[in-house]
């Protein structure tokens, strides 16, 4: 049936992980943060996935990719509330603006 | 090359490029059209890959729900001045090299890993559960062996619910 | 590929006459003749309409942003017109078989509200913001209703294929591979032992295998006006505050595309409405002893007579909700945001849940 | 006391006293509820508190018929224990005690507790502390329910504290009123004076017997042997050793604990507090200055009466027989409606304690349970006047004239006719007319201070006859004064208030249901029938014989043993004695209704002045209480004041100058190491703060506060960390 | 969400839902009553109150409520009974009528009422595209040449169209009378500069002498 081998698809979640990291990195909006953040989540799903094949009676990389979901997805929305309480706050989503906040 | 395999290089890229093009742009509402590509992409792969509850979920989810919510974010978080929303970069050269470092370090151990399971999974298809769809081998696993996650994957959301609503309202002064 | 025929041409062809209808049905609400000059009773008015937009100038405002102003149409557009994909049109006619229906029909059409937001923030106009914001305040909050009632469903049928879904709500249902030993209780209930897998007709039909599930479908019903922006809920689009929400900028080409996909939301939460809730495409005529209403009425699945009548089952249904649609819109004003919240999370929100978990009960009951 | 004394009671008593406990409580959780939510409550909660107050009576009533003429309840338990010295611990008990005289207190406070509450539910309507008035109602009815049922000294006094702090609340309720405010001090005050002297007794008699249990001291009073100038207790009632106590020591102690009843029942010459006390709302005068409170005083004498010597109830008898006249006097002087009644109130409880003195036990607590219905029926009436003048005053907006004068009132039997129907059968009583209930326990304490004065002066000294002499004095100013109050307040015709419809509630109604009923019960209940079914004859009352000593004490009178006996079967010899007493009261009591008579029909032609106190000397006297005010004024109060102004300076200039020059002095010193501390230590540490701090700005290169770099970092170390594996 | 407005149909539920579908059931009343429409009568016919239901739209230019005799739309002028006194233009609000008149040489004849008429009218233009419609040129003509007619429709593709012209002369015919007024005028001219230079010769005459 599948005839997709598993280094390419490891490869694709393995870019995936740095690019979501160089977001993380190099990003100074929090939310384009929280966007790599997403990414690397996915990236780790895409594993899961991937390697569900090593049993895949039990559907535990599945099961657990859709477990990942659920905690990103718990994950955003609260830092997407505090992103929104830091922006009442400080007026800017900047990152490096909120560190030195006060003075700035 | 069969045509899934194509599919997937092709899904595959779509996805590499999006996430490099939420990287590489500066407006953040096209990194989050990025983000939305890239989710779009993968959850093709996952059907490629026999996870289709996973990759309906993933549509559910994070194109339904994570990508509103943070479009929602970008719009609230931003006044409207009549110029999109940007982002700067920071650490860009030491982001850039770190990351390529890692990615190397990454390539390296799945390239050179020793795996379990075949690299290619066994061609023949009788050997494979006669099961048309994952989600009712999902649906027995969650609320046997992993019920006790699932309940606390569920409680996890419900405290996240309570918890954003709580902290984005606005307090009362008075 | 008939399948796939049908949802594009002829389910359009379906959305265009709603719209004639729209008119019509709202003329003669108020009194009114309606479009009268094309066409005889101004039936092509909708083709003339289609017309005429495709022929106005495609209008991008300097100000706004361009890709997302651009794309936002044809995504809304899209995200609607998949969701056809899997309704079944008749016993043997389904765009794609997909065994996650209904799961991959609330997925998909999520995506509306994406096309929704890059509508209302590329078109850099504070209505469209506004309205982009509330439609999908709106439609997000109303997903979560709608998609308990369709839970329901899912936890009486056991199943997220559509096609099934509506196999088992005829005298057909032993044909359906996975179903041959099946049997349908009135009301659902093994106790009362009334067979009815032969009567067919309305006994088989969801809201009576669990007489709750009226309930939920009235709901669901409310909920996908609210999905659809439609009326009393239009808070979005509403004429006398926001100009018209989130497609104010829009003109020609893509207003017309925004337009249609509105239309084929309306259409496509009746279809699934219908399939989910009233039959689907089955009959609803019972089988009464020698009188085989409902084997009269059904045809043989596969021949052009089993097509025939599982199309005009289906639309007849699904154009009676589609009228009722509109009959709401030209009877109730437009409710304000908060009452509109009101009813979402303190009302519908916790019926469904209790009716959740009745269902729960009911599906115990049923084996 | 030993701690393991098994208190044994049977389960009948424990039930009684359980529902003892039940009708001590209801009344404080009603008033509690009351006082933390009563504002939120329909109707602001009166219901509660009258709801309350009825079960509470309800269930003393069926206690009364339970321990009435029954064997006497007694439930105790332990309390709390004290470590001695050595393995000693003194235990403590505490308990309930239900007799003849607790089970009718019980009835009595209960239900004109309950009256009064429903009488306020129309007279301090509208009140914008409603719900606090009825809360204080409630915790008074419990202070007063606890002293009742108490069974020691110690809890005895606790619950005599709180009716005194709930007096104090309910004295000063209007404390917006300055005078209010000042008259619930005072009362507080003057209480405590007596308490003082309560609170040494107690300790005397717990320093002797080392327990406060009523019943144990009783019997070892019981116990002790005349000795003439002392007495014995053996070892078996005293406790651990025998005692030996001077007479002159426990006739101390027994008259600290008379001081209380000074206090409590406004005797001669703590009584000044009781007419500033009806400053507080009239309902509370009724409940508290005149049924029950005071009454505690004499309720505590019955309770101790073991416990007095013979020449301590010389000194009760005589303080009583001053009292008695000294208020009555005062009464015939004053022109306040409710002063009146309060003198009137110092007049009869003077009677009690006398009674009390005299060794008439059991007629002193008949008249107290007469007395409390009488004169709870007069204050409430008093009430119902004060209500319509004041409404009669607001109609008219009238803010000068004194709507509690009695002179500015008049005609009020034709306006008011229920009310002065209820009025007549309570001032009988009071006066002492036959078929009256004062009548009979006036009578038969008159008759009791003639036979002891008569017993008395058997060694021929005559003085003893001063006493009764006093009290027949009173029964004629008693006359005198209520035909006064009677004749000012419903003949004649208002000076005020002409028009009867100010006065009325409506044309149809004289006043509120509410307000009637109460008074009209306790107007019924001041009949003698109910006391005794010969209304001219005390002695076949079943009050007074249910509530004679050789029931209430089991026959044993303590310290003044052979009295009681003696003075019995002097009575017995001298038999004319009851029959002239009876008659000579009824005739004082008729004349000094004449005298009020004429003496209303001289103010009545000379036109009553409405300002002016009493033109006479006596009457200025008597109107002002003969000076007994301004005269703790000048001995007690102002010498105390100038004391502590002294004090006060000696504080100001002597001590508080030494203390700011030893701070000054401080201040100089500290100032001084100051300086070494900044430039010595300090620099120390500046320096080496500043050579951390470079080393630190080295190191802040890679903490620049922003968590990407952090992350960097981080990953970078990751790295690093993973190459280190995979080289090594 | 403080509080309603209170009505009686926020009592309860089912109040409410009675309520909503009431509503629904007028409106389908109307819907399904859509057959029946309404005749374009006029107000005084007989059936024109009687029909309460049914669609009311008319689909004007294939049907139209009758207009009355006396409807005053159109302006008309009956020029043959004109004078051209021009007291319509002047009192026009709003200058719609343009008129040119010459005065006749000869007797052109008298209008139906008898007036004589002494001048053409070479220009007599109303523009339509104007007018009020408030009929006061009407009120004041003196021969009632100029009367409002119930033509109410009458839209022109060109707005030039809409300036009626209601001259019953040519433009040759208004010059050529227009010269004979001058030729008229210019021998009349000539006439009274003959006699006045006669009666000058003749004082000169006499002062000569």
């Amino acid at each position: 049936m599948t005839n997709i081998p598993l280094i390419p698809v490891l490869l694709l979640g393995a870019v995936l992980f740095c690019l979501g990291l160089l977001a993380v990195i190099t990003k100074r909006h929090a939310i384009v943060v929280l966007m790599g953040i997403e990414l690397i989540f996915n990236a780790a799903n895409l594993n899961l996935v991937a390697f569900n094949r090593l049993q895949p009676d039990l559907m535990q990389g599945q099961i657990f990719s859709v477990f990942v979901m659920v905690i990103a997805a718990a994950e955003s929305a609260v830092a997407l509330a505090i992103i929104l309480k830091v922006y009442q706050y400080f007026k800017t989503v900047n990152l490096d603006q909120i560190g030195s906040g006060t003075d700035t | 090359m069969n045509p899934v395999l194509l599919l997937f290089y092709v899904f595959g890229l779509m996805a590499v490029g999006a996430a490099a093009f939420m990287v590489a742009t500066k407006n953040v509402l096209y990194a989050a059209f990025g983000l939305l590509i890239t989710l779009l992409s993968l959850a093709a792969i996952f059907i490629l890959l026999f996870a289709d509850f996973v990759a309906v979920a993933q549509l559910m989810i994070y194109v339904g729900g994570v990508v509103v919510l943070i479009l929602f974010g970008v719009m609230l978080s931003n006044q409207v001045q009549g110029k999109a929303v940007q982002s700067e970069s920071v650490n860009r050269w030491s982001g850039s090299l770190v990351v390529l470092t890692l990615f190397g370090g990454l390539a390296y151990l799945i390239l050179s890993a020793n795996y379990l399971v075949p690299a290619a999974p066994l061609a023949s298809a009788g050997d494979l559960p006669e099961t048309k769809t994952s989600i009712i081998t999902i649906g027995i696993r969650l609320i046997t062996n992993f019920a006790l996650p699932f309940e606390v994957a569920s409680l996890i959301l419900l405290i996240a619910l309570m918890g954003a609503a709580y902290i984005s309202t606005e307090e009362k002064h008075d | 590929m008939l399948a796939l025929l049908l949802c594009l041409v002829f389910l359009l062809l379906i959305v265009i006459i709603t719209t004639y209808a729209e008119r019509k049905v709202a003329a003669f609400i108020q009194d009114r003749l309606g479009p009268t000059e094309s066409g005889p009773h101004g039936i092509l008015q909708s083709v003339a309409d289609v017309l005429k937009l495709l022929q106005k100038e495609d209008i991008i405002p300097a100000a706004a942003d361009k890709p997302l102003f651009t794309l936002a149409p044809i995504i809304m557009f899209a995200a609607v017109r998949a969701g056809f994909g899997v309704i079944p049109i008749t016993p043997s006619v389904i765009a794609s078989g997909a065994y996650l229906g209904v799961f991959y029909l609330l997925a998909i059409i999520s995506l509306d509200v994406i096309g929704l937001l890059m509508a209302g923030w590329g078109s850099n106009n504070k209505y469209a913001v506004l309205g982009a914001m509330r439609s999908v305040g709106q439609i997000v909050s109303y997903e979560i209703p709608a998609g308990l009632a369709v839970l329901c469903v899912v936890m009486i049928s056991q199943s997220l294929d559509l096609q099934e879904i509506s196999f088992q709500q005829g005298i057909l249902m032993n044909q359906f591979s996975g179903l041959e030993k099946e049997a349908n209780y009135l009301f659902g209930l093994k106790a009362l032992n009334l067979d009815v897998t032969f009567i067919g007709g309305i006994t088989t039909w969801n809201i009576f295998r669990m007489p709750f599930l009226f309930i939920a479908f009235i709901i669901y019903f409310i909920s996908s006006l609210a999905e659809c922006n439609r009326a009393p809920f239009d808070i979005p689009e509403a004429e006398s505050e926001l100009v018209a929400g989130f497609h104010v900028e829009y003109s020609g080409f893509r207003f017309a595309a925004m337009f249609l996909a509105e239309y084929s939301m309306m259409v496509l939460v009746s279809l699934v409405a219908v399939v989910l809730f009233l039959g689907s495409w089955n009959t609803p005529f019972p089988n009464i002893g020698p009188a085989t209403l409902a084997t009269w009425t059904t045809g043989t699945p596969g021949t052009w007579t089993g097509h025939l009548w599982g199309v005009v089952w289906l639309l007849s249904k699904t154009v009676i909700l589609i009228y009722t649609q509109i009959w709401i819109r030209w009877t109730f004003p437009r409710l304000r945001v908060d009452q509109l919240m009101h009813l979402c999370w303190k009302v519908f929100t916790p019926i469904m849940l209790v009716l959740v978990l009745l269902t729960g009960l009911w599906r115990l009951w049923m084996i | 006391m030993n701690l393991n004394a098994a208190f044994t009671s049977t389960a009948e008593q424990n039930s009684l006293a359980l529902w003892a406990l039940v009708v001590l409580l209801l009344p404080l959780v009603a008033g509690v509820l009351l006082l933390v939510t009563g504002r939120k409550l329909p109707r602001q909660g009166d219901w509660l508190s009258i709801g309350a107050t009825g079960l509470s009576f309800l269930l003393a009533l069926y206690l009364f018929f339970q321990v009435w003429e029954m064997p006497v309840v007694h439930v105790v338990q332990n309390w709390f224990g004290l470590a001695g010295a050595g393995s000693n611990t003194f235990a403590f008990t505490i308990g309930i005690y239900l007799d003849n005289l607790a089970v009718l207190m019980l009835v009595i406070v209960t239900f004109i507790s309950l009256l009064v509450q429903v009488f306020s539910v129309i007279y301090m309507h509208g009140e914008w502390r409603y719900h606090q008035y009825f809360g204080y109602l409630g915790i008074f009815t419990f202070s007063m329910l606890g002293i009742i049922l108490a069974d020691n000294l110690l809890l005895l006094f606790v619950f005599w504290e709180l009716v005194g702090f709930s007096s104090y609340l309910l004295i000063g309720f209007w404390y917006e009123k300055d005078s209010a405010g000042r008259a619930g001090k005072k009362a507080f005050l003057f209480n405590r004076v007596g308490d003082i002297g309560f609170l040494l007794g107690i300790f005397l008699f717990y320093t002797y017997f080392q327990t406060f249990d009523l019943v144990i001291l009783k019997n070892a009073v019981a116990g002790g042997i005349n000795q003439g100038a002392a007495f014995l207790f053996p070892a078996s009632v005293a406790g651990n050793s025998s005692v030996t106590l001077s007479y002159s020591l426990l006739t101390l102690a027994g008259l600290g604990i008379f001081c209380g009843c000074v206090g409590k029942s406004a005797q001669f010459p703590l009584q000044v507090w009781l007419p500033d006390a009806m400053e507080g709302p009239t309902p509370v005068s009724s409940l508290i200055h005149a049924a029950t409170m005071v009454a505690a005083g004499v309720y505590l004498l019955a309770r101790c009466f073991p416990f007095f010597t013979e020449d301590a109830l010389l000194v009760i008898s005589i303080i009583g027989a001053l009292t008695a006249l000294l208020g009555a006097l005062a009464a015939t002087a004053q022109y306040d409606i409710k002063k009146i009644l309060a003198f009137s109130t110092i007049s009869q409880l003077g009677y009690m304690v006398m009674g009390m003195g005299v060794g008439a036990h059991d007629a002193s607590l008949l008249h107290l349970v007469t007395h409390a219905f009488f004169k709870a029926s007069l204050f409430l009436n008093a009430g119902i006047i004060i209500h319509a003048m004041h409404h009669a005053a607001h109609e008219l907006a009238d803010e000068h004239s004194d709507v509690q004068d009695i002179r500015n009132m008049g005609g009020f039997r034709k306006i008011l006719p229920l009310t002065f129907y209820a009025y007549i059968p309570a001032a009988a009583a009071l006066v002492g007319l036959p078929l009256f209930s004062g009548f009979l326990s006036k009578d038969a304490i008159l008759t009791g201070a003639w036979a002891w004065a008569g017993f008395k002066s058997l060694n021929g000294n005559y003085l003893y006859y001063l006493v009764p002499l006093f009290a027949f004095g009173s029964v004629l100013l008693t006359g005198f004064y209520m035909a006064r109050h009677c004749f000012y307040i419903f003949f004649g015709h208002s000076k005020l208030y002409q028009a009867p419809t100010l006065l009325r509630a409506s044309k149809t109604t004289e006043t509120s249901g509410w307000l009637l009923v109460p008074v009209a019960v306790l107007a019924i209940l001041s009949l003698a029938f109910f006391f005794s079914f010969n209304p001219f004859s005390y002695a076949g009352s079943w009050v007074m014989q249910g509530l004679s000593w050789q029931k209430l004490l089991f026959g044993q009178p303590g310290l003044s043993a052979d009295l009681l006996p003696a003075i019995t079967a002097y009575l017995h010899e001298a038999a004319y004695i009851s029959l002239a007493t009876a008659v000579l009261s009824v005739l004082l009591a008729v004349g000094g209704l004449w005298l009020g008579w004429l003496n209303y029909k001289s103010a009545r032609r000379g036109g009553i002045l409405t300002t002016a106190a009493p033109a006479s000397s006596f009457g200025r006297l008597a109107y002002h209480h003969f000076y007994l005010d301004a005269f703790y004024e000048k001995v007690i109060i102002n010498p105390f004041m100038r004391l502590t102004g002294r004090v006060a300076a000696f504080d100001n200039y002597f001590i508080d100058y030494s203390l700011n020059t030893f701070a000054k002095i401080m201040v100089v010193l500290a100032k001084l190491i100051s300086w070494g501390d900044r430039w010595l230590v300090d620099g120390t540490i500046h320096l080496v703060v500043k050579v951390a701090g470079f080393v630190g700005k080295l190191g802040r290169f890679m903490q620049n506060g922003k968590v990407q770099t952090y992350y960097i970092f981080s990953v970078l170390g990751l790295i690093l960390l993973v190459l280190y594996i995979l080289a090594f | 969400m403080k509080e309603y407005i209170s009505n009686r149909y926020n009592n309860n539920f089912f109040s409410v839902v009675g309520a909503l579908l009431k509503g629904m059931q007028l409106t389908l009343q109307h819907f399904f009553r859509a057959g029946k429409r309404r005749e374009p009568t006029y107000v005084s016919d007989a059936n024109y109150f009687k029909q309460p239901e049914g669609l009311v739209t008319l689909t004007y230019p294939y049907e139209a409520l009758p207009v009355p005799e006396v409807g005053r739309y159109r302006l008309h002028n009956e020029i043959d009974d004109c004078i051209v006194c021009d007291l319509c233009a002047k009192i026009c609000p709003v200058n719609c009528i343009e008129i040119e008149s010459i005065k006749a040489t000869e007797d052109i004849g008298i209008t139906s009422d008898g007036t004589k008429k002494r001048l053409h009218a070479a220009v007599f233009n109303i523009d339509l595209a104007k007018c009020c419609y408030c009929g006061l040129c009407t009120t004041v003509c003196p021969t009632d040449c100029l009367t409002m007619t119930k033509v109410y429709d009458f839209p022109e593709t060109d707005v030039k169209n809409m300036i009626y012209h209601f001259t019953n002369l040519s433009p040759e015919e208004a010059r050529q009378k227009q010269q004979q007024y001058d030729k008229q005028q210019a021998e009349i001219a000539e006439t009274k500069a003959a006699a006045l230079r006669a009666r000058q010769e003749a004082s000169n005459d006499k002062g000569e002498k």
